[in-house]
């Protein structure tokens, strides 16, 4: 605390005797701004990923259906059996019958918007949601063949689990690219100010020859790399959001991709990245330099 | 002010200087001679601080130096002005910023005045602004020590302050040092100008001593 | 080619002038191997989509589907009347009638793999191929509705589209992803060139006063950071492909996605990035070098 | 050798040398001196190619600079041996490797026994493979020196090369540099150490120029 205040009190005298600028610098704006660009499309990868795989995995986790194929004029009996065995099953939550319309649009693209659905005989379908406990799936088929000899449970997650876990891969390499990027950023910034302090040594060399202390020179070489990681780090995130902002939107794809960017409060995550690559920043150059200034002559 | 003990002091070869024992008493002034590479330059270090001997005691201002911390060194520098044999400088402010940068990093505010005088003592009156790197070699020697004697130290150790310095010029620094040494500041002078030690004989009393054979000697009656 | 040549040759003379490491050094390997590391998996990524964007893409394009509905007894023959139109126009490479057990695989999902499909009045699906010039799509509707009147053309794009454009995106962004690596890669090193020749100038002012000619020391800076950016590229490549190799397979996916790693020669373009980083760090160093020695006194 | 005509210079400021005319003939022996800051170094930094005069004419070896690419100047270089007044080294490599430097760059190897027996002579015999800043700063101008002279260069400039450097010692090279002017080799040496001169000017024929009021003089009785 007492550090980071020292660090945000306006000292221009000990910000002065370090040299302004140099490559070192430029790198440590450079990198900080290109790892958060990066860091910010990972993000924005991971997160719409993440979206992707919860909604698949949502809307099959806990789901099943019940396909009942009989004849015509037993069916309407059947699925009432079923629908009431369903109520008093434990650990289902709900059930409701698939309404006709809702399965002609499913087979739509199968058979075309003209299919004479009630011409066909179609089996009903039944969809059911898990409780929080989970139910008995072999109890419930028994009884089910036993009170409705023409119903068949299918789980049938087997349908759009691909997707959920391609989207979850996904998700998962975002997260990985993320993790690389913040451990790159913090390596070449910590080796930015080691560099930038081995290029001082003169410098350093002469402070402690007039007396300085070494929390005077830290507190400059800390300053600086400070504010560079975080300015850097600021306009890389800044352009990445515009680009992100700029990307084609998602909508024509329908609801198989939600789009790339950010939704809602999502917008806000990417501006933390600025304040930890400051942080990383302000940690790895204190202890180069403390680490530099104890391998000196006093 | 500064005291030897049984010094001795090696960088990890042969030893360099062998039971050295000194006193440097308040107000007094004393000039370093020997060959070259005969260890003049590492006594200073020891004197200020930078090194530690390998055996003996060094007694900075009554605390042993093995004990200080790197802050209690700092803080004793500021009671000693250093010129170093090699002069380094910031090299991206201007030689006032420079000539100031004790008091700075004391967290001092310079005297405008004295700082004019000085600078115009040591002939750098009008290069106030020029940066380091484009000084010439007297220049910065003259800069170097102008940097040492601005807070008013109680010790100025200079490593060869006039080796760049032609002899009007070096007479100039000596009176200034004299000067400054009447006022009652400790001087210690590394030198291989006999010259300029016979000229300050001429107006203090000062005390000539020569590393010979890895010791300490008392030079007299032979300059 | 000469500049390669005296690259390549092995001068260790030359080499020592220049101070072997530091954290310049050791800033442009890091670089070097982080860069390459991400650029292998962005690599990976758009590969793997562009696979999978290919296929998607690729069974659609140029195929259509005619779906015959009709009383039982016509069915057969307007099914004749369809394949025989279609074998006529001008446009269409081929076309088959989809036999009833694929019918019934597709449909699996939605009804169980207990459908009764002989008892249902399916429609009839007639798959066509379009040849290289393309069809009249309206001509068709027109003959068909001429000829076959229960017969509909459904050019079924509509259905895989979303995930070919999702795909689609998917590699773009691992493009895009690339092409900022390599800009990023190219500005690092390229600082960090700078860097380290100001923190050698001294070393160059030496060289200079001794006679040494310009080429000689340009060619000690260039060989020292070709090599490190060669060898930290080389190393972050071999470090992502054990990575991609170690992913998750994508098997169990099923075809939804081709997993992430690479396949076949695929797994040959990866080592196409330390090359490419050294040519880079080559002609980044070159350059800083004659620039940094132009600018300084003779 | 080296010839200046109607030469000028100027750091961007005010004018620091107006008019200098100078023909260094070859097996010529010269001096320069000057106060400090009078641009003693400016004058040598001409004489070697790397300032290029404001104005008139500056010739090495018959070339005249302003014409010269910087290949050219580089191969002047390897004719003239250089000693800076801050001698600089790669401080990374032995001593010995940058002694031979200007061999190594030149594409040359060095004789053995001829640089063993520079290093004695300059008194750094055993100190062949210490690293640059490690050594005293006398040593560092002994080395620089020999770095200077290792090539066997038709012309040799050295900058203060004994302003860090014990009396005995300051003989020692100057009879080092008196023995290569008698073998034939033009030395412009610039140095305010007048009793150096004097020694000089006693064993072979020298001239001593002086910068004065940005004019150079020849200096002469007053010596
Ligand atoms: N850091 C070091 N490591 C090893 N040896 C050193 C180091 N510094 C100095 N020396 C050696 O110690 C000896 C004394 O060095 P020092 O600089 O004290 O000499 P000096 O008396 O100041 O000489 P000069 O008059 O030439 O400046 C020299 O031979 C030098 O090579
Ligand atoms: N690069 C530069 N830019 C601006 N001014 C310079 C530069 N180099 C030298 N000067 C100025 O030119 C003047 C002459 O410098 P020079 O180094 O030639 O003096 P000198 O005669 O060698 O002095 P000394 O005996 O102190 O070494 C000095 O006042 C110096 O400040
Ligand atoms: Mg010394
Ligand atoms: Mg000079």
């Amino acid at each position: 605390m007492k550090l980071l205040s020292g660090l945000l009190s306006h000292d221009r005298q000990a910000d002065r005797v370090v040299p302004p600028s140099g490559f070192t610098a430029q790198l440590t704006v450079f990198t900080s701004a290109a790892m958060a660009f990066l860091a910010v499309f990972a993000l924005a990868l991971s997160m719409a990923s993440g979206r992707l795989a919860d909604r698949w995995a949502g809307a099959l986790a806990g789901t099943a259906t019940i396909r009942i194929s009989a004849p015509p004029d037993q069916i309407a009996a059947q699925e009432a059996a079923v629908l009431s065995l369903l109520a008093t099953t434990p650990g289902i939550r709900s059930s409701r019958a698939i309404p006709p319309e809702e399965q002609t649009k499913l087979l739509e693209p199968w058979f075309g918007p003209g299919l004479p659905i009630d011409a066909l005989p179609l089996p009903r379908l039944v969809e059911l949601t898990e409780g929080p406990g989970g139910y008995d799936g072999e109890g419930l088929r028994q009884r089910l063949a036993a009170e409705a000899p023409g119903a068949v449970l299918d789980d049938h997650t087997r349908w759009r689990r691909p997707l959920a876990v391609a989207a979850e891969r996904l998700r998962f390499l975002g997260l990985l690219s993320l993790a690389l990027i913040a451990g790159a950023t913090g390596a070449m910034i910590t080796l930015a100010a080691n560099a930038a302090l081995s290029a001082n040594l003169p410098v350093i060399r002469v402070l402690r020859l007039v007396g300085a202390k070494d929390s005077y020179i830290v507190r400059a070489f800390v300053r600086r790399f400070t504010l560079r990681a975080l300015s850097g780090a600021a306009a890389g995130t800044v352009l990445a959001m515009i680009g992100v902002a700029l990307l084609p939107r998602a909508d024509e794809a329908g609801g198989f991709l939600t789009g790339l960017g950010f939704q809602g409060l999502g917008w806000l995550l990417p501006f933390v990245l600025p304040p930890i690559t400051a942080i990383v920043a302000f940690a790895a150059t204190r202890l180069a330099a403390l680490r530099t200034l104890k391998g000196l002559t006093r | 002010m500064i005291a030897f003990e049984g010094v001795a002091y090696n960088y990890g070869g042969g030893e360099l200087l062998s039971d050295v024992s000194l006193r440097l008493a308040p107000g007094s002034f004393h000039f370093l001679t020997g060959p070259s590479g005969s260890g003049k330059t590492t006594l200073l270090k020891l004197a200020y601080g930078e090194l530690l001997p390998t055996s003996g005691h060094v007694t900075l201002f009554d605390k042993t130096v093995r004990g200080m911390t790197r802050d209690d060194v700092a803080l004793c520098r500021r009671r000693i002005g250093v010129v170093h044999q090699d002069c380094q400088f910031l090299d991206h402010l201007p030689l006032t910023t420079n000539v100031v940068l004790p008091l700075t990093v004391a967290g001092r505010s310079a005297d405008a005045g004295n700082l004019t005088e000085l600078l115009k003592w040591v002939g750098l009156g009008s290069l106030g602004s020029a940066l380091p790197p484009s000084l010439s070699g007297g220049e910065r020697q003259r800069a170097a020590l102008a940097r040492a004697i601005i807070m008013d130290p109680e010790v100025i150790i200079a490593d060869e302050p006039t080796g760049n310095l032609d002899w009007e010029m070096s007479l100039r620094l000596l009176t200034l040092l004299v000067e400054l040494n009447r006022m009652g500041k400790t001087i210690l002078i590394a030198t291989h100008d006999l010259n300029l030690i016979r000229q300050a004989k001429a107006q203090v009393s000062t005390r000539v001593l020569r590393i010979k054979d890895r010791r300490l000697q008392l030079a007299g009656a032979d300059l």
